[in-house]
């Protein structure tokens, strides 16, 4: 058994989920607050990636980022940037594909925020921006939290999408729900068992301590 | 379940195309209709194991038909149904695939099924390994879950060239594409592809035990070869 | 001066209710905003400090234009400079009272003010305490004090101590209107205690059902027209007692009790409970009932 | 008879701070919790009706215990049959007016009480409407409406009134009144509003820092221990005219304004904004300055 | 093209949402107001089925619902049912596999009711059931339509863990996201985009006017 995949893992999931918390909160916050007259149909796009199987999914991410296409060809010559079969295009992939577990959290997140928070800071010459981030977000914790875990956990998990766009290569793309697929079909029970239980026990480590500090357990080991 | 006029049959990918017909045949001599269930063959094992309702197995390799009969899975000792010939392939139509080819800069990518669980894979890996590219290449190599898999890969033009079984390129959409060569069998391990008929309520088993008898009659095995598998000699 | 000219369609108290306003008001006064519940005295500051729409009108304040329905002007709430205390507080849950204060203050003004504050409103030893820990009353404190750190250059204030006891309150009442001279505040208050509105206020614009119905200062806007005896209050008869051979009648007037001489003939009539004139005559008060 | 005897830990305006009362209250009755912000009033309410546990203590209410720490006997709320208007309302935000009042009506009791109530607090137009579009002292109104269909044993209110004008402040503080006697509830009430709660309660708790200070009936609390003359107002100075000989000094008292004729004399010293009293002598009322 | 794939996937998201709602709310209920000590543990447990590659979890369900199990046999013998290769076993390991898109968002969304709301009701005598079908639930309306959202649009896409566990049975247990996935495998692109559109389709058009309605957009059609 190697580490490889399991560090892969968790350096994807990082990665994605860090990028789909930048993007889903100016997102989050369009889709909470604006009137326009589109927001149902972008609040259902967001859903969408979720209907398609991934492997699908996955096809056609491979169809689009595929040096053939217009868009991929694009990328790839004036921006040098090959999304198949690279790290970069499993970000790239997972992001869209776990973007509605951090979107829809956080916009119901800002939902039940009383407006008139928002607004007395608005009062205080506080441009949206600073309320943003020192208003609205401290006081959505935890529906930030469950799309973090929601993405976070998703990305490890994930598995269809990567294995297609992904190529299966060790070190660049092999991540560990890929690894224990291939001892799984390869009937390795005993290897894919332990793969599975070291994934498992990681992230339980991982998403308790974020539970336990958020749930203020912890506190009492810092003073 | 229990519909004995019906036959589950699970077969793994590389033979998808051809076992529509040779299904297709079947059901027109025996009026008994066949679902076929389609997917990789390590899968297919791990289910039929749980007791998926299968009546037969048609395998990619003979490894997990054997270990099926081991285990007590199946009714008799699994059989060779025919010979999977290993291909090169470029999704390119300006490119002639050769071997030789792969080390081209132009070629970024190279398909092959994962060797570690289908046997094309392992065919594609001897064959590499057989002309001394292994070590050239290996930054190319991506893999695919199954022989469908590196298809797509090489179908969406993501992969320039690959290795793929022959059964999966003629009279499909894929041929269309690009170019492809045989590979010389020499230089990788015959890929025996195994049957066998599982265990089961009886009801199935008359229908199991005629289509395994179907397969190697000279009506079915003359598709196969139709669809570039070698038959048994 | 403050020019306010708006119009906006309100579900009132009793059906639909048009908010039609047009006040003139001095820059540096304390204005009070008085009438019944649902009157739209709130809607009213709302509008004045850009968080609600008008349909139509038009504010200025001094020489810019804050409002011009017309013209498409709205400014922001942000460049209005204003210091407001909600009627439900908006303190930020996520911060200490002392945080709320330092985030209200603006950058490039006197920081000691934060201090002053906290020391005036008597918030020292909650002042690391979140806001949903604290009672109403404190809440209060902390709301009125938040908006005075900004030194606005207009003071919107929603019953700012309506929660509070009399001493506090009164003590709040003095710093307010020392606030609102020393930085040359224009204020606009919402209250109902008429005690309170007559300490603070310049000016009382009395509003119902959407529209501005009287206005003037305050002792032209409360004093009891009808005056005629020489001084003459309501009260309440809250105890009758018979001490030899005269009564005494102990009456509530606003917070305050007294005790009446009566004769017998004055008090054949009353009863416990009942509403009483009490009032001055050239001689002793003498006390008639009402109604 | 409720007995109410309850320590708890809070933390206080100065620190911590131990609540800690010992009190026995008749049934039926009307009491006044008063006291400074902080002084720990509407935690009282909360352990009384079980929402907050105290560290130790017993509460009895006729035969029943509802709480005994020692024991571990607590009560549910929802047991307790007590209508609560809380210090922020707590309407439900998904309901209507009218189901907010339906909500809270007993299956086994009145219900024309709901109409009823809807009409004294002058809700009928404002009835189909969410919490959430209604002004402060309509919300305000609601949650007392809401407490009051629950046709409690015992009725617990949280400065009930702070929201509203004198005018509906008056017309509800008889209906309290008039509830209170016809269904013989016992009722808690928080006040900051010395006349108000003359007018309504039959005995006053004043609380400070936790613990009770002082009790008593409404004037043995509030009657000013010093009165010298006959009548004595406290008020402040709004005005002084010279008209002809004599001076007239404005004054407020409370709510009402006064005009009082006073001598050079008196007047010298006085100026706008001084706290006076006006008291009755045998003869003319005459003004002085406090201290 | 046959229409069964379709029909079969919609009723399976049907039922698992439905099964879902069930199943979370009294479990989300306890993780935002109990306080035990094992709850962050629960809370991580919740999520654990997603960091398992779906198709490996389906493995695992496989072997835990087979006959040959003790539970499974258990199952089979005394109650008569059998989870593998069956719509009820598809819809319990659907189950497990959606719980956190429906548990997180709910928790969330009751965490964020003001703690007098509650108070108020219990103090009318309203029993915790009622508070909750009256007072909590009408108040989190956009955390439930987030639960409700992504487990279903998760489920219409569910792939790795049906195949697994249900064994691509047509008419019992072939939902959409397989035969798309077949037609994939098949390189029948035309077939799939086909499939896939319609998916796509039929859901945009189900979570449009789930929005719709919400958002009260649709008011003025009804009056
Ligand atoms: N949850 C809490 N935890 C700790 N301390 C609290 C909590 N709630 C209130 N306190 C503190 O307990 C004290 C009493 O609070 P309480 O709400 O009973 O005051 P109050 O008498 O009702 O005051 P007000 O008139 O301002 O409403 C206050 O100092 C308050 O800060
Ligand atoms: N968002 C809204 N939409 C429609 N009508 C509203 C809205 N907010 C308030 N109203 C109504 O407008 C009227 C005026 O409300 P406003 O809050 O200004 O009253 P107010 O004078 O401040 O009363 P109070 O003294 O009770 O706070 C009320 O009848 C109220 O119900
Ligand atoms: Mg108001
Ligand atoms: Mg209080």
């Amino acid at each position: 058994m190697s580490w490889e995949p399991l560090i892969l893992t968790f350096k994807l999931a990082l990665v994605t989920t860090l990028a789909l918390l930048t993007v889903s909160i100016p997102l989050s916050y369009w889709l909470a607050y604006s009137k326009a007259r589109i927001k149902p149909i972008v609040q259902t796009l967001v859903s969408m990636p979720l209907v398609l199987p991934p492997t699908v999914l996955g096809f056609y991410f491979l169809i689009a980022f595929s040096p053939n296409t217009i868009f991929g060809g694009w990328l790839n010559e004036a921006l040098g940037i090959q999304l198949v079969f690279s790290f970069p295009g499993l970000v790239v992939a997972s992001l869209l594909y776990s973007l509605p577990f951090m979107v829809h959290p956080i916009q119901s997140g800002f939902s039940g925020v009383s407006n008139s928070l928002r607004e007395a800071s608005y009062l205080m010459g506080k441009s949206k921006l600073q309320t943003l981030f020192k208003v609205l977000l401290p006081n959505i914790k935890p529906s930030l939290l469950t799309g973090i875990v929601l993405s976070f956990a998703h990305t490890v998990g994930e598995f269809g999408v990567v294995l297609m766009i992904g190529g299966n290569i060790p070190g660049k793309t092999k991540v560990a729900s890929i690894a224990i697929y291939d001892e799984v079909e390869a009937l390795n029970y005993a290897s894919a068992n332990f793969y599975s239980l070291t994934l498992f026990v990681i992230t339980f480590g991982i998403l308790l301590t974020v539970y336990l500090i958020n749930g203020g357990h912890l506190k009492k080991f810092w003073k | 379940r229990g519909n004995s006029d019906k036959l589950t049959i699970a077969v793994s990918s590389n033979m998808q195309y051809s076992i529509e017909e040779i299904a297709a045949k079947y059901t027109e001599h025996t009026g008994i209709a066949c679902d076929l269930v389609v997917g990789s063959s390590g899968k297919l094992t791990a289910q039929i194991m749980e007791g998926a309702p299968f009546d037969v197995f048609l395998s990619a390799d003979m490894k997990y038909p054997q270990m099926l009969y081991q285990k007590g899975h199946a009714k008799a000792a699994p059989k060779i149904y025919a010979l999977g010939k290993l291909v090169l392939f470029a999704s390119n139509k300006e490119i002639v695939p050769k071997l030789e080819f792969l080390k081209n800069d132009s070629i970024a990518h190279i398909a092959l099924a994962n060797p570690k669980t289908a046997p094309y894979g392992r065919a594609a890996m001897e064959v590499l390994e057989h002309n001394g590219l292994v070590y050239s290449v290996k930054d190319k190599l991506v893999y695919g879950e199954s022989v469908s898999q590196t298809n797509q890969f090489m179908s969406t033009g993501a992969a320039q060239m690959g290795f793929t079984a022959k059964s999966t390129l003629i009279g499909t959409p894929l041929s269309q594409q690009g170019h492809w060569i045989a590979l010389d069998t020499n230089s990788y391990t015959p890929i025996q592809q195994g049957i066998v008929m599982l265990e089961d309520d009886t009801a199935q088993d008359r229908a199991s035990l005629s289509f395994l008898e179907f397969i190697f009659t000279e009506e079915a095995q003359e598709i196969l070869k139709k669809y570039g598998y070698s038959t048994h000699e | 001066m403050i020019n306010i000219q708006i119009q906006k369609q309100l579900d009132g108290p009793e059906g639909p209710m048009l908010l039609d306003l047009n006040l003139q008001v001095p820059m540096g006064q304390l204005i009070t905003l008085y009438g019944p519940s649902g009157a739209g005295k709130t809607t009213t500051l709302k509008i004045l400090s850009g968080l609600m729409q008008a349909e139509t009108g038009k504010i200025m304040v001094a020489d810019s234009t804050w409002l011009d329905t017309s013209e498409k002007i709205c400014l922001k709430p942000q460049d209005r400079e204003i210091g407001y205390v909600f009627q439900d507080y908006a303190l930020f849950p996520n911060m200490s009272v002392r945080q709320n204060l330092k985030f209200a203050q603006p950058k490039d003004k006197d920081s000691g003010i934060v201090q002053e504050l906290i020391q005036i409103m008597e918030l020292e030893n909650i002042q690391d305490r979140k806001p949903d820990t604290l009672s109403g009353g404190q809440q209060q404190r902390v709301a009125l004090a938040r908006a005075l750190v900004q030194q606005p250059k207009i003071l919107l204030l929603d019953e700012p101590l309506s929660a509070l006891d009399l001493k506090i309150r009164l003590k709040l009442q003095d710093y307010l209107l020392q606030v609102h001279r020393k930085y040359g505040l224009t204020t606009f208050l919402i209250s109902h205690d008429i005690g309170e509105i007559h300490r603070l206020s310049d000016w009382v614009v009395v509003l119902e059902e959407g529209s501005v119905v009287r206005q003037g200062s305050p002792s032209e806007i409360f004093i009891n027209q009808n005056l005629s005896g020489k001084f003459k209050f309501k009260g309440e008869v809250l105890h009758i007692e018979k001490n030899e051979v005269v009564y005494i009648v102990t009456v509530l007037v606003h917070n305050e009790v007294v005790k009446i001489i009566a004769q017998e003939s004055e008090v054949k009539n009353l009863g416990i409970g009942d509403a009483v004139i009490v009032a001055s005559k050239a001689f002793n008060p003498i006390i008639y009932k009402v109604s």
